[in-house]
């Protein structure tokens, strides 16, 4: 069996997963479509603009916050494999990292960097 | 060059004018009229500490490879391999004396032509600091301070023309010069790049040394040279960077003297005498040079004609005068230009410094057509002012003759018969515009209380320079105020009596003559004199320079002197005036032509010399910048669309060659 | 069994090569900066299997600090396309062209 | 116990680029507590420039007590060239925070120091880089933090906030593409020697096709932070977007970091035996030249000029490598120097005569300077002459010297180059120093505006620091040759 084997079967399996999530419902479903039905859902209300609208800014601002956090807080990771071998060394170099982390947030919680409005 | 050694003297004589110009601006206003004599105090003292030093200049070291002759004083290592220094050999010390020397005078003239006006510390102070950016051009023992000395000369021109700033001439006048120099300070700036790209190094000695080594391949020698011509061109008023000169007119009359006798415009046959190694191993430069001198010395000739204002006429006479210089330099007879600049210092400043005298009885009517008759109201100045002209005439046995003589001749010895033809004609065409001068000016009648009119001045506000009919400040401040006492003024012309009639003796003698012994040591063989080499002897040379002159003095007589001319000069002077030949008028359209050569197209495409002459730079309106923009410019302008994905593309295509460059590299 | 080092680097070379692709043709900022994130991971790639073959761990740790500056670039990248185009109807960088020349 | 990898050694050889990237948190911490307006906008810059003095007495400490030695396992190395180069950084620094203080913008005073500082931590860091790692980290720090600065406007005309937020985006669309671009040459070194440590690189023999492929992708990298053409495309456009404190930053600081990395692989990788992995480099030098000062020569904006006239002067340092000869290095160094001086005092006169809210760097504004301002006028007429490399300017020592050794290495035809490219800079600076000096009726000239007096002093130093290395280089040159 080829080295590529595995990636073969992987993406054959991907394929066909997808593909019937996507069409399997249309086949299973009894369809008994009215007028009602097929409006758009809004609690009765009727659609006042398409779904996908434009975001505020806001929520590319938190985004973005959440993004800088979430991904240096992965930096904790390869300390935390390690912590044992670095021992107090490695949690002074942490709580470092932690502090500086933390400055920032409380900068950017200072200037409202969180709230919404 | 120069035996090595310390000699304090020598700072003595660069530092004293420089303080005295620091003294005299930082206490101007306190000092008055005590600014005069403290200036001349200034440059007498450098002139003494030049005859003290005198020695070390012609005192020649130890008989090597090379003739090491006089003093050299390392001052300072720039940086590793770059050490500037002093230099003392004879050639800075004829130039040193002619600038202390003749600059003392001058000095101690202004004392009395300058009194009473506003500007008298501010005088001195720029004065000063004239003679001292002069002397650091030529103390310097490599290109660097040269350059810097260069600069300063250029500076201190721009403000001692623009001294009476409140005229508007004066400025332009001053800005010209000063645009003009910038020029030939750049060209310099390049030769020193040159320099430093082949022998890496800016003293003089390496880059001499580097001749004899053959280190220059190729054009690149003449190219150097070319490029230090081009500040010799600047400086001393040469083809085609020549019209700033006459406009410099428009400082007071001592500095024209200056400007012209003593400093700035000898500067060019200063460099090319100094470089002179550089110019033997190109035969195309010395071609180059010989041309442009020799075309210099006739226009100036021919343009000294049609001038009507004194100065303008004299400021010709040293445009022509310094052309023969620079032919001299140029064809190789070094010790004949030299020569020539001394004895030219003395009877040029003798001939500005009695104009002066002229023009302040006269209350600053610079007008020849205005005056007349001068003779019996002032003999001193008319004997003066014949003499010297006799003297600029090559008149035997005056200075003149001899040093005129020894470069026209040289040309022929040389091989340069068309350079010798010139030199010949340009000195009959000389002693007929001179000698018209002293026609006009000291014989007949007086003619200034004549309307200006019926003399042919259309606009006597124009007559000559602009500055023509303008008051002297101190005239406007006080009308009836008594001058100076008048030996101020005529003690330094007396004495320079003695260098216009007796200087040429030094050159009697040939190869033992003192002049020759000076000099040799620095020029070594190129100046020894070569038998048979021209078809007949200097003493016939000298016949036919003197039967040519004596045929220009006999026209001038005929159109100016004979009393048949003198009866009706007004209706002669007005015809002439009226039909004056345009082309003399206009300087040959010369400033038309530069506008029509460089300004023009600079503004379509910047090459550097016309941007330097471009009239939107010069003027300074930026706000016009898009207009003066250049084509070039333009082109890469076009590439910054502002589309940030053109760049990525660009980028892109930069890094695809990249990479296909190290991809074949790496290949093998 | 396993993959050759040498389709690592060809595979990581072709996402280079899109990635390059990208940032040269797409007009929306926001994909612009995807595309350069692939030329990063496309780097990323390289380090790692080269780290596999040498079995050097220094290339996983820059492939880790890679990741780490990329989410900040990526934060920084976000916050200045939504400056710029604040009150812009669609994204498009040709809008972006007031300097020039 | 403490059980460290590290001695304390190495992180006392850090101890001025720590020093430099914690004062920005005292800045921010200060920023929140003190109250708006000029205290907290003064507390930022002082705050700034006493961290940066500190650093620099450090480094001078570091460098007379030749504790040279590399640290964190050739991560970093400290030497006289790490030193020379991290106080070209700090200077640059220095002298931007003054020019910061005149901006009215107190709410974004404080986050600018603090970014600046980090920038200029991120290219101390490359000036002491040791292996490919490091190097990365620094540029990216100098870089995010410079992406944010462009844009780092506020109450500002419309106009002035566009560009300055347009030229933010294409900096970092064009940075980081071009980072990519290093990245990828860096893990091909990686694979090719199966280390990140340049002094394990030079292993290498030559003719490494993975290696050279490498080096060309990493080369693009240099190219493209140096601003040499053909990947200069960003510079003008950034430069003139950019607020003024930031540009002249940017000009002097990313040089500065990303020569330091390109000398040290050119020196400690390449050494001499791989001449032919770096020619690439000298031809867009040689085109850097031309290109940027014709470019300029038809610019009417100051920044976009300076940005161009950067271009070529870039080029010229660069040249100075040319042949790796430790001459080259030395004169190199000697010239960044005076670049810092000439460049930076040109940009503190721009700042000077700008208006308080958004300043004009339109040449109008030099027009009858030498009226209003002559000594400003004065000063401004030696940075540009120093930058066209006239006497007696410490550019045009610069100039001589960098021609010398490019001659000695024997790259004849880079010297011609220059020797061109200085003829055509001359009338781009000349042409300003012209305005400022030839007498303009007072009615086009704006009414002269008090002058805020941080800028001055950066103005001065600069000024006096041209002319003193112009006429007596040796100072400096002198103690260059202890670099290793």
């Amino acid at each position: 069996m080829t080295p590529y084997g595995p990636v073969a079967i992987y993406l054959a399996v991907a394929l066909v997963a997808s593909l019937a999530f996507c069409i399997l419902p249309g086949l299973l479903a009894r369809k008994k479509p009215n007028p009602v039905k097929s409006e758009a859902y809004e609690c009765g209300v009727e659609p006042t603009s398409d779904v996908s609208g434009r975001f505020p800014v806001r929520f590319y601002l938190i985004a973005m916050l959440f993004v800088v956090f979430d991904v240096e807080a992965a930096s904790f990771y390869p300390w935390a494999v390690q912590m044992h071998a670095l021992k107090l060394f490695g949690l002074i170099e942490m709580v470092t990292f932690v502090v500086v982390l933390a400055i920032g947030y409380a900068y950017v919680w200072k200037r409202g960097g969180f709230q919404w409005r | 060059m120069g035996i090595e050694g310390q000699y304090p003297l020598l700072f003595l004589i660069w530092l004293a004018p420089f303080a005295g110009a620091i003294v005299i601006w930082a206490l101007g206003p306190k000092l008055k009229s005590w600014s005069g004599p403290i200036g001349c105090a200034a440059i007498g003292v450098s002139f003494v500490a030049t005859l003290a030093s005198w020695a070390d200049a012609v005192r020649s070291g130890p008989a090597g490879a090379t003739t090491v002759v006089g003093a050299h004083q390392t001052m300072v290592t720039w940086i590793k391999g770059f050490a500037l220094g002093l230099l003392w050999d004879p050639l800075t010390l004829v130039w040193t004396l002619i600038i202390t020397g003749v600059g003392f005078l001058i000095h101690f003239y202004s004392m009395g032509y300058m009194h009473g006006d506003r500007g008298y510390p501010r005088f001195f102070a720029y004065m000063n600091f004239f003679v001292f950016a002069m002397l650091t051009l030529v103390l310097a023992d490599n290109f660097v301070v040269l350059l810097v000395g260069w600069g300063l000369v250029g500076l201190a021109s721009f403000f001692l023309i623009g001294f009476w700033f409140e005229r508007p001439s004066a400025v332009a006048a001053a800005t010209k010069a000063f645009v003009m120099n910038v020029v030939g300070d750049v060209g310099i700036l390049f030769a020193i790049f040159i320099l430093v790209a082949v022998v890496g190094s800016v003293s003089f000695a390496d880059a001499f040394a580097g001749v004899q080594a053959h280190a220059y391949n190729g054009q690149l020698l003449f190219i150097a040279c070319a490029a230090l011509f081009v500040g010799c061109a600047a400086k001393s008023a040469q083809v085609p960077l020549h019209s700033w000169l006459p406009d410099a007119m428009e400082g007071p009359t001592p500095v024209s003297a200056l400007i012209h006798a003593a400093t700035m415009v000898t500067a060019g046959v200063y460099l090319i005498a100094r470089c002179w190694p550089m110019w033997q191993g190109s035969a195309d430069a010395r071609e180059l040079v010989g041309v442009i001198g020799g075309l210099t010395a006739l226009l100036g000739a021919i343009l000294g004609i049609g001038q009507w204002d004194i100065k303008r006429i004299l400021a010709y006479s040293t445009m022509s005068q310094i052309g023969y210089m620079i032919m001299g330099v140029g064809v190789g007879a070094y010790d004949g230009g030299v020569l020539h600049f001394f004895t030219h210092a003395f009877f040029k400043a003798q001939l500005f410094l009695t104009a002066g005298i002229v023009i302040h009885a006269l209350h600053n009517e610079q007008d020849v057509r205005r005056m007349g008759g001068l003779r019996a109201r002032e003999p001193f100045a008319f004997w003066s002012m014949l003499v010297a002209t006799l003297s600029i005439c090559g008149f035997p046995p005056l200075a003149g003759f001899f040093s005129k003589d020894a470069v026209v001749y040289e040309t022929l010895v040389k091989g340069h018969p068309v350079l010798y033809a010139i030199g010949v004609l340009t000195a009959g065409i000389t002693a007929y515009y001179m000698f018209r001068m002293v026609f006009i000016t000291f014989f007949g009648t007086y003619r200034g209380e004549i309307d200006p009119s019926s003399l042919g001045i259309r606009h006597p506000e124009l007559a000559g320079t602009s500055a023509g009919l303008l008051k002297h400040p101190h005239d406007e401040a006080a009308p009836h105020e008594e001058h100076a006492p008048a030996w101020l003024m005529t003690a330094p012309v007396a004495v320079l009596f003695v260098g216009t009639i007796f200087a040429g003796f030094l050159d009697l003698g040939g190869t033992n003559s003192f002049w020759y012994g000076l000099l040799q040591p620095v020029f070594g063989a190129t100046i020894a004199p070569v038998e048979g080499a021209a078809p007949f002897s200097e003493l016939a040379s000298s016949a036919l320079v003197f039967i040519v002159v004596l045929a220009g003095i006999g026209l001038a007589y005929l159109r100016y002197g004979s009393t048949a001319a003198l009866r009706d000069s007004v209706a002669r002077l007005r015809n002439e005036s009226i039909r004056m030949f345009p082309l003399l008028t206009n300087a040959f359209y010369f400033d038309a032509a530069i506008d029509a050569l460089f300004v023009r197209p600079s503004r379509a495409f910047g090459t550097f010399f016309g941007v330097v002459v471009d009239p939107l730079v010069i003027d300074g309106a930026v706000r016009e910048a898009r207009v003066s923009a250049l084509w070039l410019g333009h082109l890469f302008r076009s590439f910054q669309t502002g589309l940030v994905r053109a760049y990525a593309l660009t980028i892109v295509f930069g890094a695809a060659a990249f990479i296909v460059y190290y991809a074949v590299v790496g290949a093998h | 069994m396993s993959v050759a080092l040498a389709n690592y680097i060809a595979l990581s070379a072709v996402i280079f090569m899109i990635g390059a692709a990208g940032v040269v043709l797409r007009r929306n900022p926001l994909v612009m900066l995807m595309a350069i994130e692939l030329m990063w991971n496309a780097a990323n790639l390289a380090f790692v299997a080269y780290a596999r073959a040498s079995m050097n761990n220094a290339g996983h740790i820059f492939a880790f600090l890679v990741i780490t500056v990329a989410a900040a670039e990526a934060a920084i990248g976000l916050a200045i396309v939504v400056i710029v185009f604040r009150r812009a109807e669609f994204v498009d960088v040709d809008e972006v062209s007031v300097l020039k020349g | 116990m403490l059980a460290q990898p590290f001695p304390l050694s190495d992180y006392a050889a850090i101890l001025p680029l720590t020093i430099v990237a914690t004062t920005p948190l005292m800045i921010l911490l200060l920023d929140l507590i003190l109250p708006k307006g000029a205290p907290r906008r003064d507390a930022a810059v002082a705050v700034g420039i006493a961290g940066l003095l500190l650093a620099a007495y450090v480094l001078v400490r570091q460098y007379l007590a030749h504790q040279f030695a590399p640290a964190f396992g050739f991560g970093f190395i400290l030497g006289g060239f790490s030193i020379a180069f991290s106080l070209i950084v700090v200077a640059a620094a220095i002298f931007s925070l003054l020019m910061v203080l005149p901006q009215r913008d107190d709410e974004k005073v404080g986050p600018s120091c603090a970014l600046m500082l980090w920038s200029a931590a991120g290219a101390m860091l490359m000036a002491g880089a040791g292996d490919l790692m490091t190097i990365f980290l620094g540029l990216e720090i100098l870089s995010l933090a410079l992406y944010c600065l462009c844009g780092m406007v506020l109450r500002a005309s419309p106009v002035r906030l566009r560009e300055a937020r347009e030229s933010a985006l294409k900096y970092l669309i064009l940075s980081s593409m071009a980072s990519g671009f290093m990245l990828y040459g860096m893990a091909l070194l990686f694979g090719a020697t199966g280390s990140v440590n340049l002094a394990a690189l030079q292993a290498i023999p030559a003719g490494n096709p993975v290696f050279a492929m490498g080096c060309g992708l990493f080369m693009i990298g240099v190219a493209f932070k140096l601003g040499l053409v053909p990947f200069h495309v960003w510079m003008p456009d950034v430069f003139e977007g950019a607020p003024l404190p930031v540009t002249a930053f940017m000009s002097v600081v990313t040089k500065a970091g990303m020569l330091a990395v390109f000398a040290r692989f050119l020196y400690g990788v390449l050494g001499t035996d791989h001449q032919a992995l770096i020619v690439p480099v000298w031809i867009v030098a040689g085109l850097s030249m031309l290109v940027g000062n014709l470019a300029a020569l038809s610019q009417i904006d100051m920044k976009r000029l300076l940005a161009y006239s950067g271009i070529a002067q870039l080029g010229y340092i660069v040249a100075a490598l040319a042949g790796t000869s430790t001459l080259g290095m030395r004169y190199a160094l000697f010239y960044l120097g005076a670049y810092t001086f000439m460049n930076l005092g040109a940009f503190a006169v721009v700042a000077l005569i700008s208006r308080d809210q958004e300043e004009d760097s339109h040449l109008s504004a030099f027009s009858g300077l030498g009226t209003r301002h002559p000594l400003l006028a004065a000063a401004m007429a030696f940075f540009l002459l120093s930058l066209a490399g006239l006497p007696p300017t410490a550019g045009f020592i610069g100039k001589i010297l960098i021609l010398a050794s490019t001659v000695a290495a024997g790259y004849q035809w880079l010297a011609w180059l220059l020797i061109a490219g200085t003829a055509i800079s001359v009338y781009v600076y000349i042409k300003i120093v012209r305005a400022m000096y030839v007498p303009v009726d007072l009615a086009h000239i704006r009414e002269i505006r008090p002058l805020s007096y941080a800028p001055w002093i950066a103005v001065a130093v600069c000024a006096v620091a041209t002319i003193a290395l112009g006429i007596y280089p040796a100072a400096l040159h002198d103690v260059l040759p202890r670099i290793r």
